[in-house]
């Protein structure tokens, strides 16, 4: 064989090589990155209370699947919904549809608790904001098409290795070719420069810190969902923003009509809108309002304008309803806002318009509460409560048993909801009481305790549902595993949503309740497709002596 | 001689990788966009928009201190409708600190351009671009994410 | 002349083969998948013993002749050189090795690829036929390797039990081109096409009598043993793994439908056709299609009579395949392909013969 | 010599695979339980079922479990499942028997499964039980398109080896031609029986 055939065999070998190398790469990468999982957003969009679920988007463009998730009592009808990209970008063609509704898609709501879907076109990745309009009211959205990304790390593992196999085979031909042997070195070494780049690569990529979430941490913008290690700025540690204000837009209305109440967030250093509110537990903005017999509402105001969330309410009696707001802005942190007004309710004159009230899934009315946990009848279901340790200072386990089969659904990515406030005089009306009250507090339940020695006696705990539910045990799998599954995202993986009904009976909390006296508490769990709220009253005694 | 060669080959090689290594390791600083052909040197340019218009944010100077804004509309419908010209509102904010600057409103120029002469950024870090376009009837509000670095 | 390295790219090739069978068997009767499972340990293990041996060969041509021993053709075929001549590889064990290292490298492709869709078990995904291709070139690389030490006894014993590997292993290749949706039976097709070609390479290649027959023997043999091994092998690594078997499975091991049962009869038939053909000085431009395509016609009905009795369940001639229209369609598939068949066996055997040529070894 | 050193990781490479792999394969919980994360209803006749994905929603080619769990449990009851799709020809449906999830065995169930082509898919399922017989469809269920690269550019890498294979006959061919050697070296002459 003669040397120019040889040379060009093993270009065409080097050249198949180098293509499938090239073929080879990008999948890889695209592989490796992680994908950003589901948002799912309550919204009280006029009298309906819907779960938006708006699914990973994998590739762009690429469809954008949307579930809207209606509970026992939405009214049947139509949901236009469209999307819209919002992100500002240095590049005048990358940024010219942005403010322009992109694509629409209709939803028909059944009438039935359940799903409707709907399937929507986005263009490419950057910040979006998906509205959904009931015909009077439009609720936007704001949410980010992610795009799949190789960290500069990795890029560097990528290029070092693929370099390296390529300058081997340089290296062997050279090594062959040459009439020198030290030609060999040239190649050879950069080689070792290579396989240098792809070790350090390797393993920095784990060390090196992400650039901040676009989006999370700091203001999304086209160029920096496209490349957030390029735009990722200075480092700092801290991306927090001030504390929020909540205006409501009136403080007074009229009991048993429905009045739109406006709430209204300012940045608490700039006093300008405070637009940068982030999903947060499911939701842009969660809603209580307690009322004077101890009703409570959990809703979820839709943003209706920058820093404007609105929702209707029909306050069925007179008296003060005391309010306050969760939400978490951009950079971290969640807040609690607690209206300093609260809602006047004066007495409805003469009739009590009951007919045109919204449908609320979160609403309770108290009455007149025994002290202390036991049993209560909510909406045809029982709900035993146990608590035990009630002491100031110390973590109480408040366990409640929803039911009695595993068909609990998770409501705002969580099992259960827990209300407290107080202390408050157990005799006072709640609403007044609630807004002078200390504590006002909101804890999350993930099931029941593992070891389950605080489970209520009474009741056959083997009135599991058929197997739906992660507790049916499965061969080889631990059967105790409290049911945590399918809660929690795994690399972006899809959490289970409200249509699993698997979960519960038992869920429980843990609080400590940092001062003794009574309080109010209301424990909220969805079985179906019905949000329950318990209500309970408590007593805290002070601090055990600690010589008797 | 050629071992001299050699040696220098295998060291510039080297040094050319690890240089292109540590450019991929280490991102870009920003603000290093290309800017508009008509923007004064080191201006960076953004385009935002809202349904009515294209809006085209041009800063000077996107450094810490006094910046020159220009603001473009370009209407979505071609040319702009009949009516009076829309009152275009600037102002900043940076969100994490707690600063805001005074709003200024845009003078405006032929051609849809709106200007501002001077702008405070007085800290460096993510600054927000509040654009208010008031027109129509309508009041539309954009935000332009900017970093401003030292 | 030692056989050790050509009987374990043999080895490994029936390892790879038991492996797949094994594999398809368990995703058919258990399930779940994960990549490291023993059927793939088994499969990867034998690739991974194929090419090693085929690597130790090339090297040690290699180095022969760097020490001035000229290459010896009966060892794996005439050498070839590779990498602008530094290395002198022996046919065979090239192709076997080539085989093998794609091998593993799509095996790459195809943790990518399960990484992405998940662990469905789809045969005729992208990167699982290539996976079986690579294989097949492994199983090719040990026949070339065998026919080139047709002067040996082990060489002759290597080529019959390497060529029935061969035929075992096509129905999962020409299952990938079912989707395409083409008017005949994809799997069919190729099973009558494979074995008909490959058996009378056999024999043509070996020119000796009874060995068309002895590869329908081992073939025979192969079939009976998996079908033991693989549902056994399922349900044994499903109690380990403590894991219960599916509800309603159909208890035939999901690939040997497909591999022709009655490959004997075919094997006599083109033994016979040889035979007289030979005696009587045919020629042996069209005896090989003549041949070919009795055999494919032989393979193609056996088919039939075999699909419809494993599938029906009830009579040798069961559901729609006793309609004339099938018969006729098999018969004329069979003469078709067959005939292609036994052009291609022919020339292929020269093929073989012409890379150890060393004087035919006929005298050894 | 030589040859031993060139050797030695190559033998030590096998060694680690055959001794490294074992380990790997111990059923150490390799087997992901069936979380579902979507349900669906469908009334079929008398029966309520309830049908589980694990992941929502559905892409092309992307396989999941599903489980079909009728109220009341499996006992006493059985039944069919047929799959209509758009890559599936006019009238051709996927039937099968209503089989037990592998991993979940209370509950019928796919294991595994991904549905080939994207679209709208619907679920029919035939149940029997004690009161009698019930048929119910699940429609519209969205299957969106297949991720990754497109399906052309896999299925192009991946034919690398057989176009090789061809190419490498090809070669061969042409270099032996070897139709017009089949009378030259005599292959249709029976050589003299090796041991008569």
């Amino acid at each position: 064989m003669n040397a120019p055939s040889a040379a060009r065999r093993l270009g065409a070998v080097l050249a198949i090589l180098l293509s499938t190398l090239g073929l080879l790469m990008p999948p890889v990468a695209e592989a490796d990155s992680a994908a950003v999982g589901d948002l799912h957003v309550a919204q009280t969009l006029g009298g309906r209370e819907l779960t938006v679920i708006l699914r990973r988007v994998t590739g762009v463009p690429g469809p954008l699947h949307v579930d809207v998730i209606t509970h026992k009592g939405t009214a049947a009808g139509r949901l236009d919904l469209a999307v819209v990209p919002t992100g500002v970008s240095t590049s005048a063609s990358a940024a010219s549809v942005s403010g322009t509704t992109v694509d629409t898609a209709a939803v028909a709501l059944s009438g039935r608790p359940g799903t409707c879907s709907a399937v929507l076109d986005v263009t490419r990745a950057g910040p979006w904001e998906l509205s959904l309009s009931d015909g009077n009211r439009t609720a936007t959205i704001p949410f980010i098409v992610p795009k799949q990304l190789t960290s500069p790390p990795e890029t560097a593992v990528y290029l070092g290795f693929s370099g390296a196999g390529v300058l081997l085979l340089v290296t062997l031909l050279v090594a062959v070719r040459a009439r020198r042997g030290w030609w060999t070195l040239v190649p050879g070494g950069a080689l070792v420069a290579c396989l240098a780049v792809a070790v350090t690569g390797a393993l920095l990529s784990s060390r090196l810190p992400p650039p901040p979430s676009q989006g999370g941490q700091v203001d999304a913008t086209i160029d920096g969902v496209d490349d957030p290690y390029a735009y990722s700025g200075q480092r700092i540690g801290d991306y927090s923003r001030p504390p929020g204000t909540l205006l409501l837009s009136s403080s007074t209305t009229r009991a048993g009509e429905v009045a739109d109440v406006r709430l209204a967030l300012s940045d608490a250093s700039t006093g300008l809108p405070l637009d940068d509110v982030v999903v947060h537990d499911g939701a842009l903005l969660h809603l209580l309002v307690v009322g004077p017999s101890g009703q409570l509402w959990h809703l979820h105001p839709i943003r209706t304008g920058a820093g404007v969330f609105e929702v209707p309410l029909s306050l069925p009696e007179g008296g003060h309803y005391a309010v306050s707001a969760e939400f978490a802005r951009r950079g971290g942190g969640v807040q609690q806002l607690r209206s300093a007004t609260g809602i006047d309710a004066v007495p409805a004159t003469g009739r009590t318009t009951t007919g045109s009230r919204p449908e609320v899934a979160a609403r309770t009315t108290a009455g007149d509460l025994q002290v202390g946990a036991g049993a209560r009848t909510v909406a045809d279901v029982q709900v035993r409560l146990s608590a035990s340790s009630l002491v100031a200072g110390q973590a109480a386990v408040l366990s409640a048993r929803v039911g009695d089969t595993a068909t609990l659904q998770p409501w705002l990515g969580m099992l259960g909801h827990l209300i407290v406030v107080g202390p408050l005089a157990p005799e006072a009306a709640v609403g007044t009481a609630t807004q002078n009250a200390q504590v006002w507090a909101h804890s999350h339940s993930m099931g029941a305790m593992p070891d389950r020695t605080h489970d209520t006696s009474g009741t056959d705990g083997t009135a599991h549902a058929p197997g739906m539910g992660p507790h049916s045990p499965s061969p080889g799998l631990d059967p105790d595993m409290p049911g945590m599954g399918g809660l929690t995202s795994v690399n972006g993986d899809s959490t289970a949503d409200e249509t699993v009904a698997a979960y519960g009976p038992d869920i429980c909390f843990v609080h400590t309740f940092p001062a003794p006296g009574y309080y109010r508490i209301w424990i909220q769990a969805e079985r179906g497709y019905t949000v329950l709220t318990v209500p309970y009253l408590l007593h805290v005694t002070g601090t055990v002596e600690k010589r008797p | 001689m050629s071992r001299r060669f050699l040696v220098a080959a295998v060291v510039l090689a080297a040094t050319l990788l690890t240089a292109l290594s540590v450019h991929a390791l280490w991102a870009p600083w920003p603000g290093a966009a290309r800017p508009a052909s008509d923007a004064p040197r080191g201006a960076i340019t953004l385009t935002g928009g809202t349904a009515r218009d294209m809006v085209i944010l041009t800063v000077s100077a996107p450094v810490t201190g006094s910046t020159a804004l220009d603001v473009r509309l370009v209407p979505r419908g071609g040319t702009a409708t009949g009516g009076p010209a829309p009152v275009v509102m600037v102002s900043a904010a940076l969100p994490t600190a707690g600063h805001a600057v005074p709003d200024c409103t845009a003078v405006r120029a032929p051609d849809g351009h709106y200007h501002v002469a001077a702008l405070p950024l007085m800290m460096p870090g993510r600054w927000q671009v509040l654009v208010t376009v008031d027109g129509d009837g309508h009041r539309d509000r954009l935000v332009f994410p900017l970093n401003v670095p030292r | 002349m030692n056989p050790a390295p050509a009987y374990t790219v043999l080895a490994g090739t029936l390892m790879s083969l038991a492996g797949i069978h094994w594999d398809v068997q368990w995703h058919v009767d258990v399930g779940p998948d994960t990549f490291f499972t023993l059927p793939h340990l088994m499969l990867y293990s034998g690739s991974a013993i194929a090419g090693i041996a085929s690597l130790v060969m090339v090297l040690r041509v290699t180095s022969a002749q760097r020490a001035g021993h000229p290459a010896d053709p009966a060892v794996g075929g005439s050498p070839v050189r590779v990498l602008g001549g530094r290395f002198t590889a022996p046919l065979g064990y090239l192709v076997a090795g080539t085989g093998a290292a794609l091998f593993l490298l799509y095996g790459l492709l195809d943790l990518w690829w399960h990484s992405l869709y998940g662990f469905d078990a789809v045969l005729d995904s992208p990167p699982h036929v290539a996976l079986f291709i690579s294989i097949s070139l492994t199983m090719v690389g040990s026949v070339i390797v065998f026919a080139a030490a047709r002067a040996q006894p082990w060489g002759r014993i290597g080529l019959v039990a390497g060529i029935p590997v061969l035929i075992m292993f096509t129905p999962l290749t020409t299952n990938a081109f079912s989707r395409l949706g083409l008017p005949i039976d994809a799997r069919l097709a190729g099973s009558v096409f494979f074995a008909v070609c490959l058996v009378l390479m056999g024999a043509i290649t070996l020119r000796r009598r009874r060995v068309a027959l002895s590869i329908a023997v081992v073939l025979g043999l192969m079939q009976l043993f998996l079908w033991w091994f693989s549902p056994w092998a399922a349900r044994v690594y499903a109690d380990y793994v403590g894991l219960p078997l599916r509800d309603n499975l159909v208890g035939v091991p999901p690939l040997l439908p497909s591999i022709p049962m009655f490959m004997l009869v075919a094997a006599l038939v083109i033994e016979g056709l040889l035979g007289l053909g030979r005696r009587r000085g045919w020629s042996a431009r069209w005896l090989p299609q003549l041949v070919g395509a009795a055999g494919g016609v032989v393979v193609s009905l056996s088919m039939l009579v075999q699909m419809s009795s494993l599938s029906g369940g009830a009579g040798p001639v069961g559901r729609s395949a006793a309609s004339v229209t099938a018969v006729v369609s098999d018969v004329l598939l069979g003469l078709t392909l067959g005939a292609l068949a036994g052009f291609l066996a022919a020339r292929f055997a020269v093929l073989l013969h012409l890379n150890a040529p060393a004087a035919d070894q006929e005298g050894r | 010599m030589r040859l031993t050193t060139l050797l030695a990781p190559y033998v030590m490479g096998a060694v680690m695979l055959l001794t490294a792999a074992p380990a790997q394969a111990e059923p150490e919980q390799a087997y992901a339980p069936v979380e579902v994360v979507h349900t669906e209803q469908v009334q079929a006749g008398p029966y309520h079922l309830t049908v589980g994905f694990s992941t929502w929603p559905l892409r092309a080619m992307q396989s999941l479990d599903f489980t079909f769990v009728p109220d009341g449990g499996l006992s006493g009851k059985s039944g069919t499942l047929a799959m209509t799709g758009p890559g599936l020809k006019q009238g051709m449906r996927r039937e099968s028997p209503l089989s037990r999830h592998p991993r979940k065995r209370d509950v019928w169930g796919l294991d595994i499964q991904s549905l080939p082509t994207a679209g709208q898919w619907s679920f029919t399922f035939t149940v029997n039980g004690p009161r009698g017989q019930g048929t119910g469809t699940l429609g519209n269920v969205t299957v969106l398109e297949q991720p990754g690269p497109p399906l052309a550019l896999s299925w192009t890498l991946c034919s690398l080896p057989v176009l090789g294979l061809i190419a490498f006959l090809a070669v061969a061919w042409r270099r032996h031609r070897p139709s017009r050697r089949l009378a030259l070296i005599g292959v249709l002459k029976i050589r003299t029986p090796y041991r008569p």
